[in-house]
């Protein structure tokens, strides 16, 4: 079965992030192909290359990284919410004269139209959020 | 079509476990999760609008989500169904679909 | 894509206080383009979203609200909203904007976007979704 | 001393604004800012809980959420007083504390 | 700086869900070597923070509850919980997690940190404070 | 008189910041003093330097910056938080050993022990979240 995810929190603050993870992990072990992961609201703060976790705490970019190579898994940033956010890729930060950008590799920033797209062609949309 | 609710916040906090049972339709499932697994204790002020529901609703907890606040088997309202992850993915299946409460 | 699914939007949060009303409403105008079935619903604290004389100017926060406005044009024309939510929070129909849309296939007849429905009613609404986005 | 406590959540979503009633104390202010104004309204299911506090607590409410969120004055439970940030700030001063319900 | 003040840690949120209850133990634990008068109030969800046998290997979060038994050792003595909320949870205080601390000015006598309180008794505690921390 | 003001969640997603931001202008405007604007919590995503929000909405990074600029604000940012949350100056960066930095002129990187000086210094604190 095929499933999208839409995930409007960011890491730490919220568990939002983390049931995502796990219900990911657990749907591609059993199998199932996840779509895409669609990261909306403060959920664009997943996709910054930047943050230092605690040693002794779990590194939710980290996660969504390796999950993503092991598996293939398309991690779309909503443009709109991360420019609001600041969370810039290359492009995007020369694009808005900005001098630094952030973004994690195995991440993408893209429309919202992704995340309808991911409604249509999943057979399962499940969101996490706050 | 059957629907799976997930609620992940706390009914003590949050209205918005007691609006999940107002417009759960007869023959969905409730999985809670997060901080919303603090709902299936027994004894809470919350218990006895979830006893009067069970029995159009069906009720399920995140065990890992549980275990993480401290909360064991035997403090749950009877009828409860405990789940892992792997379990959450199987009932998101079972049912024609998914509606989060946040 | 030639799939038409029932795409449903659950606003159950008040607007201003957090983004999630504007961010929501952002997501209903480009999903408008994919020619899917949409129902927005309020309930709970979302029923403020459609409040009518709001005025942000004193908070320095974008207003937002004419953009419901806007909703008939894209073709969004369904909105219900949770009578208990409405009388939980001693509002009437009245207190709303007053949302239309225009029906083409009826010499474009105005016609009321706001559907007051009972509990029970959106619980039926509700179940027949495939769609479901929440914020 | 004399507090004040500010509430920022609906009082129809969180349980915020009842449990800063149940423990102001006698003489302390409450002032409902951002969604916490929603409280401030008349007709409600929270109205009679404010209408019995009005004897042993001063309630305010901030003009500028009120305007953002569409209430006019004259839909305000009797009994509130309307500041805006000065008042806020004045407030902050005039009390000995501040206390952010959130 | 030698002024003492009354801080108030107000702890209203369950862990895990938010990061709030984490993050609030953090500035308890700096705030400590201040040398104020500090106090910490468990009152609504906020009592879940306190719970015994937290496990939280499979959501691949840290348990930090260990560092509640710490908090004695940083001369953070004063835990109160709120009856009321406690009560309508169905806890007791043996749902919650045993913290000690010595009184060394009493040959390191063995003290209950947690003391149960009504809101009345939490409610002149708390009008007492000068500076609220609410997370 | 003198204020504290500790802001809990980042901009955008919660009013925290622009309430505290209203607040703080009011103050100042007032003759009052701000003693230290302290960002904590997802608060810290206030000192980014790399949003973009839309046109015709504020830029809650940039108001701060202006009110700084204009009272010599002290607007402090929790290094923890930060770590957590991506949000880094150049010398965090290069001590963590990554390749760009995000925050914004008139923002810094401190402990928390600031946040509990603010509570002693100032004559208020006020707390701003979510």
């Amino acid at each position: 079965m095929k499933f999208g995810i839409m995930i409007n929190e960011g890491p730490y603050n919220h568990q939002a992030a983390d049931s995502a993870y796990q219900f990911a992990k657990a749907a591609l072990e059993k199998g199932h192909e996840i779509f895409r992961v669609f990261f909306y609201h403060d959920g664009v703060n997943n996709a910054t290359r930047l943050a230092v976790p605690p040693q002794d705490d779990r590194n939710v970019t980290k996660m969504w990284q390796e999950l993503a190579e092991a598996h293939k898994l398309d991690l779309v940033v909503c443009i709109a919410a991360a420019q609001r956010r600041g969370i810039l890729d290359a492009d995007e930060a020369k694009r808005q004269g900005k001098d630094a950008d952030n973004i994690a590799s195995g991440f993408r920033i893209s429309g919202l139209g992704q995340l309808i797209e991911a409604g249509i062609q999943a057979d399962r949309l499940l969101v996490f959020g706050d | 079509m059957a629907m799976l609710h997930t609620v992940n916040k706390s009914s003590f906090d949050r209205n918005t476990f007691e609006s999940c049972l107002r417009l759960a339709k007869e023959g969905s499932s409730v999985l809670l999760i997060e901080d919303g697994v603090y709902a299936a204790m027994k004894n809470t002020t919350a218990a006895e609008q979830i006893n009067s529901a069970m029995g159009t609703l069906t009720f399920y907890v995140l065990g890992p989500d549980m275990d993480a606040r401290g909360i064991k088997a035997d403090a749950l309202i009877d009828g409860f169904k405990i789940v892992d992850y792997n379990g959450f993915v199987d009932l998101s299946i079972e049912h024609d679909s998914v509606q989060s409460w946040l | 894509m030639s799939t038409i699914k029932k795409f449903f939007y659950v606003n159950r949060k008040a607007p201003y206080g957090t983004v999630y009303a504007l961010e929501s409403l952002e997501v209903v105008l480009i999903g408008a383009a994919f020619e899917q079935d949409v129902t927005l619903a309020f309930i709970d604290d979302g029923v403020y979203q459609l409040m009518k004389n709001q005025s942000t100017a004193g908070i320095g926060m974008k207003n937002f609200s004419p953009t419901y406005k806007a909703l008939g044009d894209y073709d969004v024309t369904k909105l219900y909203v949770e009578k208990e939510s409405l009388e939980a929070r001693g509002l009437t129909i009245d207190d709303l904007m007053d949302l239309k849309w225009e029906d083409e296939d009826d010499d474009w007849a105005e016609n009321d976007s706001i559907r007051v429905v009972t509990s029970a009613e959106l619980a039926d609404i509700m179940s027949e979704q495939d769609v479901v986005l929440s914020f």
